[in-house]
């Protein structure tokens, strides 16, 4: 889950990392009031869950109440990468001498948490990383020996860091890591952290971004997980336990696997036009497919659904009986093909086809594909792969 | 013959008395799985399909000469019986379950290498030799015995790979999950090595899917050390980005796990890359695979 | 620092330890007041830091009012191990179907944590530990593993302990080491640890002994470390910062060392008998000499002073000099014996004779209490050694 | 010739630009140990005492070769300096400092036995061979050059039993505190063991107190290993009871660290047992040591 720089700006300050003054608005009034009381120029920032925020017009300057004003009044009328503006940040503007880089993450391939600093932060940062290596260093952290500060010492020697700062920025290190082991963080990021002409260091940003699946024993209050989805369909599938993206296509999907759903869309994609990828897990249940048959079909003028599921894990005999259910209850009119391979399989088969449904029975997913591209054709949109990149 | 199990694999089954082990449990005997004990706390006693409970891992070796465990704990249990595996001597353990808090996954990889163990998961569909025994959740049904090897990242794509493999008479030597999760117990280049080094094994199947940096890493080791044929499928083309881990994780691998990033290392180890799922019946047939 | 019972009880209810119903009183109209609301019977526990409290008469039962004002009367009265009762704990009394034991310790030869629990509790618990070892088990935590649940039912397997049994138990061990963790305990013990009749587990008493050097970063709140010394000199010593123990005899001591303190103690006791013990540790100055002549001086009829200290990180010259200030601002008139060698030996002997003390220039401490004794004999009391055990 | 420290060790000092470092520092190289450098991060380019100060245990590592360190490090600074002074590849470590928490000693004594590093302390006076050097800080005077070991758990009492054996006329060879905690980085035993595959060293001197039980377990080393006469020395004998350890602790034990314990321990490992520190002198002139 990826917190709002709002919220994990307040994480960042309950934990000692020195953060500007700010405030969070929704509306032109309190913008107005706020930016007041902290005093021109102010910084606003729009609050949304995207990256690229600031490349995409999400953070304005403003000198005085006019500019306020006209900032304000754009960015919540405006969207940042197709995200609503309704939030706002108000905050202080430093003076800055330098904006520097800190981050953690995990890495996956050794298995170990990673720190990662650079002597040049902003938005250019990724392209630093390829263009001057020497500017960036890192350290990882062995998840049996734990996290020291004279591990970050030596972080900062290797980028050359000037002495008089190592303190400041080891300190820093040493809360974004407390951070990231409390909140059980994927990602815990400052960029830029900058240093101020006054020589102190600030995080004038803040990413956040904590394991879900550990989301249940942090102790710490944490912002509701579904209510911060912004898509109402994807909200509801969160409610309902699984995964659903939503596209812009005509073809429902639903696959029992994530690996087996991304393929699914590729293929669909070659010829057609996805319009939402479902991805149920291991936890199917008539009453499950049942719901995900009216999740999917919320959309509009839907061409096709196309279903893809293995009995491995998952009793799909069940998940049949849950989709059939549904058609005839919504007298469903638009094709449905399913692919169900696996244990129970013949049973699966066969309530799907009592149900009207067409049953494919051949392995390769690009077969079963086929007879729905035979039942519905291209569509207006046409396909996926033409669009997509 | 095959890698990770063989003959001699005896088989515990964590968690057997909750619903889904003791299906699975059944499924695994079905096909000839040599299941000689499980493992519940406070269960200790019982039996399921036949096969005797314990209390704890050290009894059920004890008692069973057990020596590979497969799990069926609900996640938040999974970091500490893990751990109690490992001490009671298991040398192989497949982790099935989903949404294990990746700080336990960090501290259960660094233990397992430490001690030498080989473990699979999370999120895993397990093992599965075909004609002999599976450790997880395949559905044998897809599955035929043959010299190709598999190891997908995602359990439901290796089904479908064993299956267009199976439909045009290519069988398979073992079948590997090695999980989904963004941090598994072994890498993809460890399983390769495997594969490389079993002389039942004529070729090798990845399946991988867009992030991370599994694919790439593989890439390395394929041109350094695989004589084998080995072709790839990377899902996700079309796909929402994938978990995205940030500049931090953007900046220490230098890419972000693309699946046009995947295919060109791939491709420059002179792996055959697919395009789609059914090609592998082609590629099995040019290299004569069977 | 040891806490309190009630102390340590709170902090175990407050991390999900089951204990008893109970409340501290200080006067007799409480403890009747308390008595009423929790219901007869009701047990009475002296707040006093000592072991073996129990068969010292420590703690009482009352089945009625009667039995209560006789029973608190008589401990607010005494003194256990010469510890005046000034808090009593009046708690619910439990129906005990069997006492268990849990302790967990820091193992020093090891440098482990170990847990150690028994199936028989009480008083009698080390009595136990030698005779019936078989109902004793432990492990050792290793410091970089950490400490996870499956070691619990481990050790609770080697006990032989019922399977239904386990759970409960091990819940409670983890919540120790919890505790232990995170209050940096030196002991955590449960003793004894009961099974109720209706086959619940609940802690009846509770130690907690939390690291000395651990204190000031301890994040949870703390009794103040001082205030609970109950002797008047010994609160003294703590304040000024050295560590002084009261003893039974007449002769002050100062040493630079525990160590040298201790052999001085036991060389002393031969021929006469010590009055305190006093370490100063490895931070000697002017002034803090000049407070610890203070301090061993509070004591009435002391017959002589003996300084014994060494010049490796402490300028033993400083100290001499407020040793001498001391004494010249307050005519101390009893013999002063000194023995000081190390660094700048000869600069001190000079300070000290300057002030009328006697200094011995030999290695021996037993030759320097030599010189003392022929100054002031054996004294009324006789020796330590004849009455210490 | 002497155990842990020799003509090779080229000491840097932790926390040397402080008052008790710095001072030290005066009296180990007046004494005459090489030492190469001091290390307090952030006074990097100082001098102290001649000797140069860098900001990293790697660099004065890299810079003047040093092998062995010793500390006056701030107690609440102890651990993270010691983990760095282990990976920059010291091998020997002295750690000063007293009233550091046990949790954080627990901590270093595993990675030092773990990464293969001698450490002694924590509240240790280090090491000190006569007419050599010395590694913390035991006053010079009270030593003399000569074939007799000492291991002390108090400093005070190892200069008590170095003086009077020095006025006897008989010296030592080396003389080591081990450091008065309840947990140290080192046990008795391993000190011993030193003394005894050290052929310039021909007896030795243990110096214990009440509490704990490395007296104890060093009893059953001697009566195992130990070829050399050993005596030993027991403070606290008239003292408020030692640092109780509560039942758990007696329970382990089995005694709870009482003097009588040690001394019946020590004599049936036939170590002669001194009643007074006074009596070394007897003890060594009856051995006929030097």
């Amino acid at each position: 889950m990826r917190l709002h720089e709002y919220e994990a700006l307040d994480i960042f300050e309950q934990n000692r990392i020195p953060v500007p003054r700010r405030e969070l608005v929704s509306t032109m009034h309190d913008a107005l009031h706020v930016a007041g009381e902290i005093g021109y120029p102010v910084i606003l920032k729009a609050q949304v869950l995207v990256g690229g925020r600031g490349l995409a017009g999400g953070i304005r300057t403003a000198q005085n109440e006019d500019e306020l004003k006209e900032a304000a009044d754009e960015l919540f009328m405006s969207e940042v990468k197709g995200m609503p503006v309704r939030k706002v940040l108000v905050c202080e503007k430093v003076d800055i001498a330098r904006e520097l880089y800190l981050g953690m993450t995990i890495d996956g391939y050794s298995g170990k948490p990673v720190i990662v600093a650079s002597t040049e932060g902003g938005v250019l940062i990724e392209e630093t990383a390829r263009t001057s290596p020497e500017k960036i260093a890192a350290i990882h952290i062995e998840p049996s020996f734990g996290y020291y500060p004279y591990q970050a010492r030596g972080l900062l020697r290797m980028l050359g860091i000037e002495q008089k700062m190592i303190t400041a920025w080891s300190d820093i290190i040493g809360q974004l890591y407390h951070i990231a082991t409390r909140y059980e963080a994927l990602i815990a990021e400052i960029n830029p952290l900058v240093v101020l002409t006054n020589g102190g260091l600030m995080a004038v940003d803040a990413v956040l971004e904590v394991d879900d699946s550990a989301l249940s024993r942090i102790r710490f209050p944490l912002p509701d997980r579904v209510d911060r989805i912004e898509n109402p369909l994807e909200r509801r599938g969160r409610e309902i336990g699984v995964t659903y993206v939503d596209l812009d296509g005509d073809i429902g999907l639903i696959s029992s696997g994530a690996g087996l759903g991304m393929a699914s869309m590729d293929i669909i994609g070659q010829t057609m036009r996805p319009a939402n990828f479902l991805e149920t897990g291991g936890g199917i249940t008539a009453d499950l497919l049942y719901r995900c048959m009216e999740l999917i079909m919320m959309k509009p003028d839907l061409r096709g659904i196309f279903i893809n599921v293995y009995g491995g894990i998952n009793p799909i005999h069940e998940g049949a009986k849950g989709v059939i259910r549904y058609m005839q209850e919504h007298n469903v009119k638009i094709p449905v093909v399913a692919k169900a391979l696996g244990n129970r399989q013949e049973e699966t088969w066969e309530i799907f086809k009592s149900g009207g449904v067409h049953v494919v029975t051949e392995a390769a997913t690009e077969k079963a594909v086929d007879v729905l591209y035979k039942l519905v054709g291209p569509g207006e949109k046409g396909p996926a792969a033409k669009s997509l990149r | 013959m095959s890698i990770l199990m063989n003959d001699s694999t005896r088989v515990i089954v964590q968690g057997i008395t909750g619903r889904i082990g003791s299906a699975q449990t059944h499924w695994m005997l079905e096909y000839g799985t040599r299941v000689v004990g499980g493992v519940t706390p406070g269960k200790g006693g019982m039996e399921v399909e036949g096969v005797p409970v314990f209390n704890s891992v050290l009894e059920a070796v004890k008692e069973t000469g057990a020596n590979a465990s497969v799990f069926f704990v609900p996640a938040a249990g999974v970091l500490d019986a893990f751990l109690e595996t490992i001490d009671a001597g298991i040398k192989l353990i497949v982790i099935v379950p989903e949404h294990i808090p990746v700080k336990d996954v960090l501290r259960m990889r660094s233990y397992a290498l430490e001690k030498g163990v080989f473990a699979l998961g999370p999120t895993t569909p397990g093992i599965l030799v075909p004609g002999m025994g599976k450790m997880g959740i395949m559905p044998a049904s897809l599955f035929q015995p043959g010299r190709v090897g598999i190891i997908s990242r995602s359990g439901t794509l290796s089904y479908e790979f064993a299956g267009i493999l199976s439909e045009s008479k290519v069988g398979q030597s073992t079948v590997v999950g090695m999980g989904a999760d963004p941090v598994v117990l072994r890498n993809l280049a460890d399983i390769l090595e495997l594969f490389e080094n079993d002389r039942d094994t004529d070729a090798v199947i990845i399946v991988g899917e867009v992030g991370g940096e599994q694919e790439e890493k593989a890439a390395g080791f394929i041109s350094r050390k695989m004589t084998k044929p080995v072709a790839a499928y990377i899902a996700g083309r079309y796909s929402p980005q994938g978990k995205k881990m940030g500049h931090a994780g953007a900046i220490v691998r230098g890419s972000t796990g693309t699946v046009a990033g995947k295919h060109e290392a791939l491709k420059n180890a002179g792996v055959a890359v697919l395009d789609s799922p059914i090609d592998v019946a082609k590629w099995a047939k040019k290299n004569k695979l069977k």
